[in-house]
């Protein structure tokens, strides 16, 4: 039998190593007719926000070279409605949860974060969506400061005992800084990496074609940026790290963990194919087996 | 919602650059109704990345009809589809038009969007529901129905090379006019500049009248917030697009009222 | 007659706006059987320094989506070798030659440039390859760090007053502010980007595709980044913006153009096709036609 | 060397997963040499982004033949080509092997090594020049060509389904054995773990020997430094390489002398 689980703490292990990515699979429940969540390794939500945001205004997306951009805006139900409505569902599920959580301030942060944690619901933990315009540090990402990365995450550190993973943002100048500041402040975890800043205009009309102009680039184009991340990060913390950016086959399960990290999380390609997630986790020990390895956690950093 | 292997039936060219495709997908086609759509994968390669939606524009017993344009890379793939050719596709997606049946229907179709027009065409054709069918094109090649105005197919063309010489609202009005007594329900799926004409006109004149729209999609079904529209949104924010001023073209649509729609943008 | 010169100064004015980018066109004369490089805006070399490099073992690239890694290591000739066997032909060339620069220490870049100037052939100017670990600094790159960025900027401005332009990296978290020390310490222009930090492992064998791990991702993946780090330059700067970065059509010319590019240069794409600068640039008058432009120059900025 | 577009006359299967593809390219035809390879660019696409270097494997008139087999995407889309097909190429690059007419020439080859062994061969079989030739295969089925010893051909396989049962390097050493008094020149193309073994057996025996080697390309003519292999470089450094370590497969090579190569990699 080849072991495909991951143990994320003494609390948490994961089925899988394969979970889904924050705003690529909404709450995990507008796809139940297609996919059954409970044979992923876990999901992630829609980042959750105080209020409920609309989001940014049309076009939201556009495709690029195996890629695509976004500025979705962090559109969401805001934690409220999101704790009576969605999170009960969540906590039902026979999967890791994982509640991304979002914000402008740290107090709005510790309000979603404490707001849910009243709610008292059985979930895994939480993932925490830095790369947020701090609106007090006039629009700064929290995810590029490794100071405000540390105390954001002491503050929320004392606001919870569930599991919490940071995510964190690959356009900085040194990941492993703030992947280190999030340790020093207590994450369980961090996930790597958040969207690529990008862009792209129309040639012929002039026109962004995402409509604030700068916006996330995800998807294959990038897995080279967030395999780099990871294996950068890996050698700066020593707490676990969960790789996300352009994973589309088992291979690319088994790419992250050799660059260090414990388990995955796929974006993009949800929305290709709803059911990757269960197909890649279901992949797995073939692959593994192939390779001549016994379980996942062999393979971990293992590379030459 | 179902994802299908589908296997090509026909694929074939039916009017300059606009291609007719029949798929069988016995799951799909099932419960498919007229103005829904699917999202097929057009490649298993990784470019194009995301999947192309388009309109269902009919059913037959297994089969399910796309009719489409070739614009860029997913559809001149598409065109090279022979039959036997397996493609997945995810669907139904969106909800469709809301007939009543207590009106007469006028139903609208410029370029492409006459697919879910079809559709629909097809669905009034079957329970013999009388109806008239306005299709707007540039010129005569882009056309592939006949003009027919005693049986309710009116065609037009802004150069005047077959049908009436018009836009799609100049042929709407002209419908209109012929049928002033009449209760009567539009439905309008083509380009973005004769939705804002027939949504402007038809919203102005208080006529009741449900567009077809599109957005750039990510994934066709609620999980990307990819699709927004702008839209004048009432109160409730549980719907999948959880604001107040956005709609999401895939959950919401693609089919809204017209007097839904912010239509102009300036 | 559509213009598509391009203006970079009072003396240098580009037969149209299409460069080759560093170490992806050699030294201009290898392609000279298949391509007339007198048909281009200009060429810039490979990155020359002080010594002759050997490079990186092999092997130094691979493919990914839509993208390539390498890590070259900056293989070349050596200054001395380089101003005998290949300047005279590059001075000979009639479009724009820009001498690429590269150094572990900033002395040794001055001395690299004064090389060069004691050759006292006639060309175009410099671009000074910044993304290079600063052996002196721990072997932090120059490029990530304003301060060095500056001084090095200002060192080279002393030693030549030839056009001069710094080639900008996309890996940190402020490009524009790297890109304002370029212009305080005298740049004529600054080029953008080199290549985004990225990684491939062979998920059986567990090797580095590209020998060092950690090595440079170019290509069409990265076009979108590219094209935001520009936009964002071009926000930060007066000086012209030399933008690079998956260029492939003339169209992605156009892009970059209305983010705030005066010229662009292409890379990766000069593998696939030798040809495809020249072909780019014939096409571009046509493309402007149907935009409606009269000339590249009005649509420099110009997005919505 | 030229950038044409060739037109496939030919592409068939020869073996299990090895093809034969014939493509018009005259220009390309005229020059390229035994050892010598081409550039193709598989497709329009951006995947794959590179081109994919195959070595010519015989010329015919205005016609190139490449013996190609299938690995990843690249092949995979070579595989699709039909006669017609409009090619891409750059060629011929590199520069191929050195014939001594004064020796017995002793061709090895494995899997699709067989390539520019096989166009060696032929220019042989055109000078009328006697020499031998050694292929080497996992099976049977890999194989396409006869096992006939009394012309000088020798077919091995490692499981003995076919001709001599050993590996390539057993079938070369017993032609050497069988041809010990003549002067002979070996040359060699294969995988790596065949290179390895006849390069290291070659040159502690001192024979002279030649190695057609693989190594990830980005351009193939020189301009990307990407394609360096580790060798016993000699102090002149104007070499496209421009080290005293590394060699570049598509300009220094693809064909060395083993003796100038570092064969052992631990
Ligand atoms: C609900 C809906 C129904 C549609 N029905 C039809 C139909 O019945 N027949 C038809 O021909 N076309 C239909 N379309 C449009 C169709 O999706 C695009 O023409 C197609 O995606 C173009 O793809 P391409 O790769 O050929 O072109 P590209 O060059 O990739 O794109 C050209 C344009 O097509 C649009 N487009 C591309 N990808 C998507 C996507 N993932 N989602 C939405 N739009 C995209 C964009 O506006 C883009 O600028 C529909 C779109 C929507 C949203
Ligand atoms: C000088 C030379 C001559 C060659 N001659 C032949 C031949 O006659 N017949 C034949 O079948 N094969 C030949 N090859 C190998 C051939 O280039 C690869 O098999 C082919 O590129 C695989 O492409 P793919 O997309 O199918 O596979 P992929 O899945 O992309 O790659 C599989 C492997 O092929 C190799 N490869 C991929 N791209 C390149 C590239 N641009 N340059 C070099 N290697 C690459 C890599 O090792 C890669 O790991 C030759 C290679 C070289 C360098
Ligand atoms: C449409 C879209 C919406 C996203 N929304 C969020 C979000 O709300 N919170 C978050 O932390 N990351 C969000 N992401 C980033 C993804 O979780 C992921 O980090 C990134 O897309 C890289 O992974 P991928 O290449 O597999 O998509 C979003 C990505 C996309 C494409
Ligand atoms: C193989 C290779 C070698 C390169 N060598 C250099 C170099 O010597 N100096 C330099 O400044 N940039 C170098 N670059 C970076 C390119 O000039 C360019 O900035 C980058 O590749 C992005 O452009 P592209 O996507 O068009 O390739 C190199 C890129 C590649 C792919
Ligand atoms: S397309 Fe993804 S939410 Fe509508
Ligand atoms: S393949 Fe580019 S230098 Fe050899």
């Amino acid at each position: 039998m080849i072991d495909v689980t991951v143990k994320l703490s003494d609390q948490l292990i994961l089925k899988n190593p394969v979970l889904t990515a924050s705003g690529t699979f909404g709450y995990g429940d507008e796809g139940r007719d297609l996919v059954d969540v409970n044979q992923l390794g876990g999901i992630v939500t829609k980042s959750i926000t105080l209020h409920p945001r609309e989001g940014h205004p049309p076009p939201r997306i556009a495709e690029t070279a195996a890629g695509m951009l976004n500025a979705i805006g962090l559109a969401n139900v805001g934690v409220e409605h999101f704790c009576r409505e969605k999170l009960p569902y969540l906590a039902g599920l026979e999967t890791a949860v994982f509640v991304s959580i979002a914000g402008s301030t740290m107090d709005e942060y510790v309000e979603v974060l404490s707001t849910i944690e009243q709610a008292n619901l059985g979930f895994a933990g939480y993932e925490i969506n830095i790369s947020c315009p701090n609106v007090k540090k006039g629009g700064m990402e929290f995810g590029v400061d490794a100071n405000m990365t540390r105390e954001l995450t002491q503050r929320l550190r004392e606001a919870t005992d569930r599991f919490m993973m940071i995510k964190l943002s690959p356009n900085v100048t040194d990941i492993g800084l703030i992947a280190r500041a999030a340790e020093q402040g207590g994450a369980d975890a961090v996930s790597a990496i958040n969207t690529v800043v990008g862009m792209d205009i129309d040639p012929v009309t002039g026109n962004f074609k995402v409509s604030t102009g700068l916006c996330g680039l995800s998807g294959p184009a990038i897995r080279p940026v967030a395999l780099a991340a990871v294996y950068r990060v890996a050698q700066a913390v020593s707490i676990p790290v969960i790789g996300v950016g352009g994973i589309s086959a088992a291979e690319d399960v088994v790419r992250f963990v050799r660059a260090g990290a414990h388990a995955v999380q796929i974006g993009t390609l949800n929305y290709r194919d709803p059911g990757i997630g269960v197909k890649i986790s279901a992949r797995l020990p073939e692959l593994l087996r192939k390779i001549g390895a016994g379980s996942l956690g062999e393979l971990r950093g293992l590379v030459n | 919602m179902y994802i299908e292997d589908a296997i090509v039936s026909e694929n074939k060219a039916i009017a300059e650059g606009i291609y007719r495709l029949d798929l069988s997908a016995p799951r799909i086609a099932a419960t498919a109704q007229p103005g829904q759509f699917v999202n097929i994968l057009v490649h298993d390669d990784l470019i194009p990345l995301l999947r192309r939606p388009m309109s269902v524009a009919g059913v037959n017993g297994d089969n399910l009809a796309l009719i489409y344009k070739i614009f860029g890379a997913g559809t001149t793939i598409m065109e090279s589809w022979a039959s036997g050719q397996r493609v997945n596709l995810l669907g139904p997606l969106g909800h469709g038009w809301e007939y009543d049946s207590e009106r007469l229907p006028i139903l609208v179709g410029g370029g492409v969007g006459l697919a879910p027009i079809n559709f629909l065409h097809e669905y009034l054709l079957g329970i013999s529901k009388e109806h008239w069918l306005v299709i707007g094109a540039r010129s005569k090649k882009e056309h592939f129905l006949a003009h027919d105005p005693a049986n309710g197919i009116l065609l037009t063309t802004d150069d005047g090379s077959a049908g009436f010489h018009g836009t799609a609202l100049d042929g709407l009005q002209s419908v209109l006019r012929e049928n002033k007594n009449a209760p009567h329900q539009i439905f309008a799926c083509g380009p973005p500049a004769m939705l804002e004409a027939i949504g402007t006109y038809t919203v102005k004149a208080a006529l009741p009248c449900q567009l077809a729209v599109e957005e750039m999609m990510g994934c066709g079904f609620g999980i990307c917030q990819g699709c927004s529209i702008e839209a004048k949104v009432d109160a409730d924010n549980d719907q999948p697009s959880y604001g107040k001023r956005f709609k999401l073209v895939c959950m919401d649509g693609p089919v809204f009222h017209a007097d839904q729609l912010v239509l102009n943008h300036d």
